[in-house]
């Protein structure tokens, strides 16, 4: 079936209302306005007003109340717009959502599912267009995906529902409007890793809205004769170390596609673990392909040239395996 | 205050005198075991304040919530929480309410409804929202009760959620306990508008304010406000003047109020206050609060060998209760 | 709102509807500009609430600071920035007013002290506070305005501003540009209260209404609040009742609100009205507004050249400015 | 002379006030109270209320504020009780500390100084005892720093101030009651990371409160014949790349020592550095000491297993240097 992603999130959500009475979709003009980005369209006249449920500007007690929610038996999907607003709910995500299980001793879980849009690339700015995947990757208590394919974005929201803790899920704005074939045979998953190409030569992870770009790139690059493997995560918490460590002990080289600011970014924690796990595997040094240390400029070309791209996975590639361009 | 007292029964007096006692009691001995450093990490204590949870807390039925902060022994135990629950709690064993986890700052319990123990001021008043949610989307009649120092009303959440709660028509009931400071913070130097239970009404959100020392005020205005939200289906605000009697934590050197003006307030002491009335009303005599006391003590006594006889837990199950699956 | 016009000599009325002419003229241009994608990202229009940007202005000083939001063309404009800066912003050049880097969002001038362009809702307000805080403690008289939608008044960022500006009695004005919608959601459907400028009222802050569709009302009370604010040295707020007559953004559809609400609104059109109020006193006549139009789109004509003549920053310096040494 | 961490820090704080009229404290008790760790004690009778600042229970507004006063033309210190109350104020640091010079072309830099007690240990148990040092050094924008010596204590804030960018610095809690002998000859440094004791079998990185313990790791290892390098980061971003490589180079092993959570910790990005640029020059895989990924736990047992301890970097230095414990 030919779909976008909109429409496979969108399908998701609506199955996942009519599957189960306690979930209902909040946050920040999924209602009335049918989402910022259009996925909820559709769904309040559907569903009601009680169940898609507008709220104020006022992220950390929306996010709150979906915690509080989920402990009184409801399976509350939050929406934050961005990720660039769930800044102001941090508090509550880390604080109480992510440590209620444990701070309890294991009486209260919460079973919440927060989604967010996450990505640069529309020429939004500084404040809109961050990429703080890793800020969340960082916090035990939490687990946090990524939807890549149609598949996955179809199918992830289902399985994070039935997650009894809290789930986060971070979807790349670039995705909602791609175009694609909804097979029936792929089926997803927010525990495994995945295999989207399979190559010899060097691993390439990536994640979410990065792994078009790097399967374009794997195809460019086999024209140089690099029969690159390209890993797409899906979960960024907790991560697949199997899945990783035996693709790069095959290839025995990799790199990290990551669109979060280079220094800090999740990049760098998988790289550190291939170097601590798999070192004696590698045949060349670890490299990644991440965002400039910039606050993303507005004019196209400057924002292009901060973002990892196509050609600069390609080079890094290249720069890998040896062959100096 | 003396106008409502006088229409206090001995049952219900003796209930009031005990609860107090029980929370009074309890936090000295917890402040005694700080010292020998069986009790760690932060310890509030709610002593002075003790007519708020003991004359909130008989109003809320089983099927109510509870969240609470990190100043919060009192609420636990007058909810219903076992003293040696409370107490293992605090000095981090197994058979703690958290199981040892969460310390003084984060007693829970999940057969009370009682849901912590936040130690992020402004923290649970979100959450004691998204419960009454829950509530209302599932149709049930229980209502949910947030307590929270006044420090917290300077925070955004304090609005949000207040905002929320009214926008939305919930069974929430806000109680701030009002006792002046937060931590060396007096009122005056935190808030524009020192008025707490005016700013409820902005949002629209019915508001009282009570003597938070006298535990019949506090039970009549809990009781009114109660009644209110299962009747309305609406959130009302309750503002607690109180006090605390100690320091803001163990580690408060207190540089910022004068003996005298705590003196005062301790003239204000709602055990003492309400023991005096009942016994000029001749209620009660002083074998009553003997009998009380000595309860009391061996409640505290077998609270603290529980806890000593608890166990810690073993180090191998470090990262447990993270995750769900990983019980 | 007939009765202040009329006292609005020709001078100052046709200032105004220079002004607002101005801005409704610069921004349809945007937004076809918006068509052709010679502007990128989010573009948010002012149409329909020029008279609040053009009443406030002209009552500042040249020391006053402002701080706006996203919806900022008309106060960036009308604050004195040449149109030129701002629509070589809008294009990214580096002639704009920031250099390229903000973009409509984020127009920025350090000489008529425009702190911007923020899109963060609500993230202006603490600024503004800080702004004033620092005039104050260097005894300086000048006063800061924050203008804001009536969606941030939801968040938790305007509770705490409101309250440090009264606590600490700064010289800040706070402007709530109420157009009705945040994105698509209607007020009453998140406020719980929506007589927003009673809110101020809880920080005992000094507060008043105005009709944002008439350039005069909102020049009175902007005129009001700012000697009050010079003379007590205490913050204000004002409301401005005022409506968007496009889309929230180039991406809404905008499917919550009817056409006919827009087309009311659409009459109370704040150029319409002061011209025909104007030109019924017979102040005005056809060729002033002529005259207007013309030299507006000559202004609008050169400011497109001067962006499509501007220059594209070098790939080269995509890490400048991130840091002060960088440059 | 004599003294502690914490009077170090006050020392410098009213060095800082003496100096420059545009200077001043604001935070939830730094005044009457004294600071919650005391290290403001006495400063309000000293520079008056004005200057000596307490706020409200208000992080966004007042941090916010302080990006205002910096604008306006005052040199803020804004103290941020701990990093665990900092996750209500994030939208101001990344928002707009962080960004303001940037997207205003670089017409305005943001003067700020933040200051925040980070890191666990004192049995505060889940909501009391983070370490996000790498949250905020993954931010373009922003400096962040780590005094891990009484002298960078003395002398950090002074060059924090100097800076026209907005510098966040990290306390441990656990330094301010340490003592020790304020030197008149080591000067603080914002810029350069130190080698705090010379070696040359394994270079161990740490910052800040997990200083002491990784030289009495580094003590402890002598015994075993080991020679360790111990480097003391300082600067937390940018990272001093050079000091760094050149101790790797020279030990050809490295370890970070970091109280972060293990996973997207601080000490992951430091490898992943290594690990890029250094890659040949190893002699044994990379590996970090990190924290265990668990919200801390209340009891003593539970949290010191938590959190890297000498023991563990000890175990650590042999396991990497082949030495089978
Ligand atoms: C968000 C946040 N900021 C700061 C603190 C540190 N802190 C703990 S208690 C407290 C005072 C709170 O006062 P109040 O709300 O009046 O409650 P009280 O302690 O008086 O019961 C402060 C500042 C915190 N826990 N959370
Ligand atoms: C904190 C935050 N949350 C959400 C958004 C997305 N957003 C941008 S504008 C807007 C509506 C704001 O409405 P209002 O404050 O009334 O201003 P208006 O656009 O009507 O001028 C929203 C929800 C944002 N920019 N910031
Ligand atoms: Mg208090
Ligand atoms: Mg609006």
């Amino acid at each position: 079936m030919t779909t976008t992603y909109r429409e496979a999130m969108r399908a998701a959500l609506r199955q996942a209302l009519q599957e189960d009475e306690r979930v209902f979709l909040m946050g920040e003009d999924v209602g009335r306005y049918g989402g910022c980005y259009a996925i909820s369209q559709g769904l309040q006249q559907e569903f009601g007003e009680t169940r898609i449920r507008d709220t104020p500007l006022s992220e950390s007690a929306f996010v709150g109340a979906g915690i509080g929610a989920a402990l009184g038996g409801m399976r509350p999907i939050v929406e934050v717009m961005t990720v660039n607003f769930s800044l102001l709910c941090l508090d509550q995500i880390v604080n109480t959502a992510a440590t209620l299980r444990h701070m309890s001793g294991g009486q209260f879980s919460v079973p919440l599912v927060i989604r967010m849009t996450t990505g640069a690339g529309r020429q939004l700015a500084a404040q809109h267009s961050h990429s703080l995947e890793c800020w969340y990757a960082h916090v035990p208590g939490l687990r946090v995906i990524a939807p890549a394919t149609l598949e996955d974005m179809r199918g992830m929201l289902r399985l994070a529902l039935e997650d009894p803790d809290p789930v986060i899920i971070f979807e790349h704005n670039a995705l909602y409007n791609r175009e694609g074939e909804l097979t029936e045979v792929a089926v997803a998953d927010i525990r495994r890793a995945a295999i989207r190409r399979p190559g010899k030569d060097i691993t390439l992870i990536c994640y979410g809205g990065n792994l078009h770009k790097t399967l374009e790139a794997a195809t460019a690059s086999a024209e140089s004769g690099i029969d690159a493997e390209v890993l797409d995560l899906r979960s960024l918490r907790p991560l697949d170390d199997e899945t990783i460590l035996a693709s790069v002990r095959k290839t025995r080289r990799a790199i990290i596609v990551d669109e979060g600011w280079h220094s800090g970014s999740l990049a760098a924690e998988i790289g550190m673990r291939i170097a601590e796990q798999a070192f004696y595997d590698l045949d060349a040094p670890l490299a990644r392909v991440c965002t400039a240390e910039v606050p993303i400029p507005y004019p196209r070309h400057l924002e292009q040239a901060a973002l990892p791209q196509v050609e600069s996975i390609v080079g890094k590639v290249r720069e890998v395996m040896g062959q100096n361009v | 205050m003396s106008a409502p007292t006088s229409q206090v029964s001995r049952e219900q007096g003796l209930r009031w005198l005990k609860d107090m006692i029980r929370v009074r009691r309890m936090e000295e001995k917890c402040a005694e075991l700080y010292g020998q450093e069986k009790i760690r990490g932060f310890l509030h204590l709610y002593i002075g304040e003790e007519a708020v949870a003991a004359g909130s807390m008989p109003e809320l039925s089983a099927e109510d919530a509870v969240v609470a902060t990190y100043r919060e022994h009192g609420h636990a135990l007058l909810r219903g929480i076992s003293m040696n629950a409370i107490m293992a709690e605090m000095y981090g064993k197994r058979e703690g309410c958290s199981g040892g986890r969460g310390g003084s700052m984060h007693l829970f319990d999940a057969k009370t409804r009682f849901y912590g123990g936040n130690a992020i001021v402004s923290g649970g008043l979100p959450l004691a929202v998204g419960l009454a949610l829950a509530d209302k989307m599932q149709n049930r009649q229980r209502i949910s009760v947030c307590f929270f120092g006044e420090g917290a009303v300077a925070e955004g959440e304090f609005h949000e959620s207040l905002n929320l709660a009214a926008l939305w028509q919930l069974p929430v009931l806000f109680i701030c306990e009002n006792n002046l400071y937060a931590m060396g913070t007096a009122l005056a130097r935190s808030e524009s508008v020192t008025d707490i239970h005016r700013k409820a009404e902005s949002y629209g959100i019915y508001s009282s304010a009570a003597d938070g020392m006298d535990v019949v005020s506090v039970n009549t205005a809990v009781r009114a406000a109660v009644t209110r939200i299962r009747e309305d289906k609406k959130p009302a605000f309750l503002e607690m003047r109180t006090y605390r009697f100690r320091a803001h934590s163990m580690f408060d050197p207190e540089l910022y109020r004068d003996r005298e003006e705590v003196d005062q307030w301790k003239q204000l002491c709602p055990i003492a206050t309400l023991t005096a009335q009942m016994k000029a009303q001749q209620l009660i005599d002083d074998r009553d609060i003997d009998g009380i006391e000595k309860d009391t003590a061996a409640e505290i006594h077998s609270a603290v060998e529980f806890a000593e006889g608890g166990h810690w837990e073993p180090v191998e199950d470090l990262t447990r209760d993270v995750y769900t699956e990983s019980r």
